[in-house]
């Protein structure tokens, strides 16, 4: 009788300092570490709908490390050491790594769609209605997010040497 | 007699950390006098022949030059000018393979010879310890001048940033630790007038307190030459032969005790250093007006009469080699500089440029195979930076570039000591080259994610505001009218047209 | 990558290497070898032989599960030398299957399950010896005495192989064996029995034990060969010994009756044998300056506690083995300052 | 005093709980793969071991023993050490608590379910340590624990870096590493009877 009181007043005195702790866990604090590794193409390569959701769902245990293509072997050794995982190879399902490419817009066949503007996800293309569209080779991190949407298939990928 | 000097100056040397003690090979060629090397076929100016951006060219194609004439601009403040180095017709711009920190193909000048080497009208300027120190470093400026003995730093650089701070000590570097290497001791012997001259104007130019010549203890002819020009203000040093002592830092320790901060550079402690060649190109370059426009090369090793050459910037090294009896050899490798820190060279058309102070054959290349790193530690002890080059290697091996620099990668001077030392055979220079290289990439790439996600992250602001200001208009129009969006079936239509317009033309093509 | 990048600077090398470094360390050991088998019979020479015989066969397989090219690492003779000195460490009375076994643990286990020559953590002749030890401690524990040696029964060559290979005749075993002076020392020590009750018995010699001092002078003109050679360095070895021979000089002066003399400590056992062939070997020494004198002090430390309050007569092995486990750790916080460090 | 060394001694070398008793083995292979986690695993069970050692013991004699309790000694323990992680916890957060600015409170509810501290307590129990002498246990095999850490986590990112055979990276050659340096230990046996 004695014990089970015992027990029922420490097992409340637990609950309650376990209800006044402030839950963070040791993944948490990587999430900004985790997100600055990711090459912030916002892509979609992983699944997710961008570099910031993916990170998210690495913190939260959900998506694996290995679904960078852009980032490729370095984002996920960075984030292996981040989480003291194991390296594993990039998951081909999600694309392969490939030498850095940048969208180019073949001008002579451009209409002028803004379609492509909308989709580049760092402003990287120029433009406007009905008016010629151009890549700023400066600022595209080559997601590819472009080509899909031109209805001219003038879009294409090129290597970029150095 | 070295003990002599020592004591009427009262400088006590130290001792830099680590080093070796190489057989040094210098006997092949510093008794013999220099020679002047004819003039070669083509003469080859790269833009660029220092640290810092390239020079931009001020002449066209088809030009004619004369000897001397500026023919390239500095494009920034680490930058310097190029100079014909003979009078002739502008052959091409384009580019070459050169001897370059970063990259092999580099933008060049092409001159081709008229063989009369008519000079460009020089401006001397005779009174060069009176003239404010400015104008004596405008006009180094101008002459093009780098250091010479290996890096390439413009010497202007070094001379402003030396008026900005007070400069305790300016040393003059003839301590030349590299095996083979001899044209500093040549260049002293047969120059040692100009060389004190110049140490003085470099002098007066940062306006420095003390002034050290320092020469290696194997080199007692050069000491004597400059013993007996020097008074008491420069004071003139032996340091032991000891390589890497002819190493900036290395040589600030010897001669003073100081250490150059990690990562900073000898000003911060209040010293300027220069080589023996500097000052006596500077010297020329001030009193007689003539840029810098050529200089001594040690070309020796396997071939028939090692010795040192005066050679024209832009000569090719094949045209330096055959004055020397050079027949290749498939088991011999040309390479440019020292056989401790030199560049091995696969096209012997590359032209000799400021910072080249040796030419070498030599059949040492060939090494054994690589084996695992068995600890030995021997190569911490030769270290000259104090680092852990097995460590280094070990973290830059497996890419683990944070802990590399935790390590002090950047502080290796690439010395090769590791690498003569280790019984493994480990090439470990060249891993901490491609360490560095990589991590230069890694950075810039980490610089662009960062870029993107700002802008990513200004664009997704905007949308948002943007939304938020479509949907009130979208409110006001829905309390106007329940139609479809005139602007948006607008925009469908032209669309489609532009599509099928733009097939049509297609199909033409390719008909 | 082109042609050019696979040639570097440096050009010139001290042509020093591996496969150098081990021979001679293998010739320092000769006189060593020699002194031994004079004293403890051919047993230790038919050991070395059998002992070098199955490193270089693990060698070799190992080499061929992990498809890593045979030439380049056979011929760099580190088996050769972990075979050595594992037959030197153990009793010449020890079967043929020690060896086997124990050789068999250092080079799969400790050597190239952490991937061979370079990478291993622990000294693999030691671990042999350690996991020997431990699993038949009887065995181990005949020694030849060395009260005759020169006719003992155990010292002919067929005598020896009879022993190794069929086993230790039982009867009469006594005239032929007994146990270490360390062991005889430890064993008496803890039976209460006064130190200058015993030490001027059969077993002792000048030095340490009788014959011992010999065996520990031969492996000492090797070891000072090895750094008039410039092959080991003199921190290691020096600072172990100074670290045992201060420990011992303390003690034994504090109460001579408990605590054996410092020469003592020094000329029997394998104390300098391990000081300058086992202590430092460069794998699994530490590499920095200041760690080597940590790790060799810390060899030094434990080898005379094990000794002297511990459960085992000579605790070389494992001092030895728990410093390895320490040098990475020791490594890591004395990393030397770098040339012009900033004061922050 | 000598009873203090021999304590300290035994807990934290002879009887390494890591390497020894194989207690501490799971955390040790977790937390030995990165530095961070080692640091800061190491940190808080040098606070938290000789905190609950101490509070156990107390519990044990002073409530447990009179009341006749002490078939409910693992179940309290179990409570015990949650509630003093929670607490640590609550502590480091609202003021700022024994960890300083370190962030290594982060681990404190990884450090209070791993199997390490409650085995403390029940070896200290078989052991009817005085309350100082739990103190002494509890510090010492904490340092035991934090000494192994140091050591494996330092190995571990050698190893990491050598030519380890494909199928052994990771945790098994960290489990041989282990089995090696128990080996090691080993050579203690018979220091303290």
């Amino acid at each position: 009788m004695l014990g089970v009181l015992i027990i029922l007043l420490l097992a409340l005195i637990r609950g309650f300092l376990i209800s006044r702790s402030p839950e963070t866990t040791v993944q948490q604090g990587k999430f900004e570490d985790i997100l600055s590794a990711l090459p912030q193409t916002q892509c979609g390569k992983c699944n997710y709908s961008g570099c910031q959701p993916y990170a998210e769902a690495i913190v939260r245990g959900e998506a694996d490390i290995n679904q960078c293509p852009p980032g490729g072997e370095t984002t996920i050794k960075t984030i292996a050491k981040l989480l003291g995982r194991q390296v594993k190879p990039l998951n081909p399902e999600n694309g392969l790594e490939k030498d850095k490419h940048i969208a180019l817009i073949d001008e002579t066949l451009c209409i002028g769609c803004v379609k492509c503007i909308k989709a580049c996800p760092v402003d990287a293309i120029l433009g406007a209605a009905k008016q010629m569209h151009s890549v700023l080779a400066e600022e595209c991190t080559g997601c590819e997010l472009c080509v899909a949407p031109c209805p001219m298939d003038c879009i294409s990928m090129q290597a970029v040497t150095g | 007699m070295s003990s002599e000097v020592h004591t009427r100056f009262n400088r006590e040397l130290h001792s830099f950390p680590g080093g070796l003690e190489l057989k040094t090979h210098k006997e092949l060629t510093n008794s013999k006098e220099s020679l002047r090397t004819p003039l070669p076929d083509k003469i080859i100016l790269p833009l660029q022949q220092h640290i810092g951006s390239p020079s931009e060219t001020i002449v066209k194609k088809g030009d004619t030059v004369l000897k001397g004439q500026k023919i390239a601009q500095a494009s920034g403040y680490i930058s310097v000018p190029v100079h014909a180095s003979t009078s002739g017709k502008i052959l091409d711009i384009g580019t070459c393979q050169s001897i370059h920190i970063k990259s092999e193909q580099v933008p060049c000048i092409i001159i081709e010879p008229d063989g009369e080497d008519a000079w460009f009208e020089l401006e001397p300027v005779t009174d060069y310890l009176s003239i404010d120190p400015e104008i004596l470093q405008r006009l180094i400026y101008e002459a093009g001048m780098v250091g010479m003995g290996g890096a390439g730093f413009p010497a202007h650089v070094k001379l402003n940033e030396g008026t900005a701070t007070a400069i305790d000590t300016l040393i003059i570097n003839g301590v030349e630790c590299e095996p083979y290497i001899s044209c500093d001791d040549r260049i002293i012997r047969e120059k040692a007038d100009y060389i004190v001259s110049g140490t003085r104007m470099l002098q007066h130019a940062i306006q420095a307190e003390h002034c050290v010549i320092a020469v290696e203890e194997d080199m007692p002819e050069a000491f004597e030459a400059l013993n007996a020009l020097i008074d008491d203000d420069i004071e003139l040093v032996t340091v032991p032969a000891r390589y890497p002592a002819g190493g900036e830092k290395q040589l600030i320790k010897v001669l003073t005790g100081k250490e150059v901060p990690a990562g900073g550079l000898p000003i911060h402690i209040g010293i300027v250093m220069h080589n023996v060649g500097t000052a006596a190109a500077a010297f020329r370059a001030v009193t007689r007006g003539e840029p810098l426009l050529s200089r001594y090369v040690t070309v020796s090793g396997n071939v028939e009469d090692p010795r040192n050459l005066q050679v024209l910037l832009g000569t090719p090294v094949e045209h330096c080699l055959e004055q020397v009896g050079y027949h290749p050899r498939d088991d011999e490798a040309v390479i440019m500089g020292g056989p401790m820190m030199g560049k091995y060279i696969h096209d012997i058309s590359m032209p000799v440029v400021k910072t080249t102070n040796s030419i070498l054959v030599t059949s040492g290349f060939n090494r054994s195979r690589e084996k695992p790193c068995i600890g030995c530690g021997d190569c911490v002890d030769v270290c000259p930076a104090k680092l852990l080059p097995q460590e280094l290697f070990a973290y830059a091996r497996a890419k683990d570039y944070e802990e590399v620099r935790a390590l002090h990668l950047f502080d290796c001077i690439e010395c090769g000591c590791c690498a003569y030392v280790c019984p493994s055979n480990i090439p470990l220079v060249k891993y901490y080259r491609e360490a560095k290289t990589d991590i230069a990439i890694y950075e810039k790439k980490q610089a662009g994610y960062e870029h993107a996600r700002h802008r990513f992250e200004a664009r997704s602001e905007r949308l948002d505001r943007i939304e938020n200001r479509v949907d009130d208009r979208f409110d006001k129009i829905k309390t106007l009218s329940t139609d479809q969006d005139p602007v948006e079936e607008d925009k469908q239509s032209y669309i489609r047209a532009a599509v099928e317009r733009m097939k049509q033309k297609k199909n033409k093509k390719k008909d | 990558m082109s042609y050019i990048d696979k040639i570097s600077s440096p050009y010139i090398h001290s042509l020093t290497s591996i496969n150098e470094v081990m021979r001679q360390v293998i010739f320092a050991l000769v006189p060593g070898i020699i002194v031994t088998t004079w004293f403890l019979g051919w047993g230790v020479l038919v050991h070395c032989v059998l002992a070098v015989c199955f490193a270089l066969a693990f060698e070799a397989i190992m080499l061929t599960l992990r498809k890593r090219p045979l030439q380049d690492f056979m011929y760099d003779g580190s088996a050769i030398i972990t075979g050595l000195l594992f037959a030197l460490t153990i009793t010449p009375f020890a079967p043929w299957w020690v060896s086997l076994s124990g050789i068999c643990f250092a080079i799969v286990v400790a050597k190239h399950l952490y991937g061979g020559l370079g990478y291993n953590i622990f000294n693999p002749a030691m671990a042999g010896y350690a996991f020997v030890l431990i699993c038949f401690p009887v065995e181990l524990n005949y020694w030849p005495t060395m009260l005759n040696h020169a006719v003992a029964g155990g010292s002919g060559v067929i005598e020896s192989l009879k022993i190794i290979f069929i086993g230790l005749p039982y009867e009469g075993l006594d005239s032929l064996s007994g146990a270490t002076p360390l062991a005889f020392t430890k064993s008496q020590l803890n039976g209460m029995v006064m130190l200058s009750e015993f030490s001027s018995g059969p077993l002792f010699g000048s030095l340490g034990g009788k014959g011992w001092e010999w065996i520990g002078l031969a492996f000492l003109a090797g070891g000072v060969w090895l750094m008039i050679k410039g092959i080991i360095k003199w921190q290691i070895p020096l600072i172990f010994i100074f670290i045992l021979f201060a420990l011992s000089l303390i003690f034994h002066g504090h109460d001579p009756e408990r605590y054996a003399s410092s020469m003592f400590n020094l000329f029997t056992g394998g104390t300098l044998l391990a000081a300058f062939f086992i202590a430092t070997d460069p794998v699994t020494a530490s590499a920095t300056p200041r760690g080597k004198i940590i790790y060799a002090a810390g060899i030094g430390l434990l080898t005379y506690i094990i000794r002297t309050w511990g459960g085992y007569p000579d605790g070389i092995a494992f001092a030895v083995l728990i410093m390895n486990a320490a040098v990475p750790f020791i490594d890591n916080v004395t990393r030397p300052d770098v040339f012009g460090k900033v004061e922050s | 005093m000598e009873g203090f060394f021999l304590v300290l001694i035994s807990s934290a070398l002879v009887n390494n709980i890591v390497v020894s008793h194989v207690i501490g083995t799971d955390p040790a292979l977790v937390a030995t793969q990165r530095r961070d986690v080692a640091y800061g695993i190491s940190t808080i069970m040098l606070i938290l071991l000789p905190l609950t050692t101490v509070i156990a013991t107390a519990t044990t004699q002073f409530i447990l023993i009179p009341l006749q309790l002490q078939y409910l000694q693992t179940l309290v323990f179990v409570i015990l050490i949650i509630m003093i992680v929670y607490g640590l916890r609550l502590w480091s957060r609202l003021w700022s608590g024994p960890f300083g600015k370190s962030g290594s409170e982060m681990f404190l509810p990884l450090a209070g379910v791993n199997v390490t501290v409650l085995g403390t307590l029940l070896l200290n129990q078989q052991q009817d340590n005085n309350l100082f002498y739990s103190f002494i246990f509890g510090l010492g095999t904490a340092i035991g624990f934090a000494l192994m850490l140091a050591l494996l986590t330092a190995i571990n990112t050698r190893v990491e870096m050598a030519d380890v055979p494909a199928p052994l990276k990771g945790p098994s050659i960290t489990l041989i590493t282990l089995g090696l340096i128990s080996m090691a230990f080993l050579g203690f046996s018979g220091l303290i009877k």
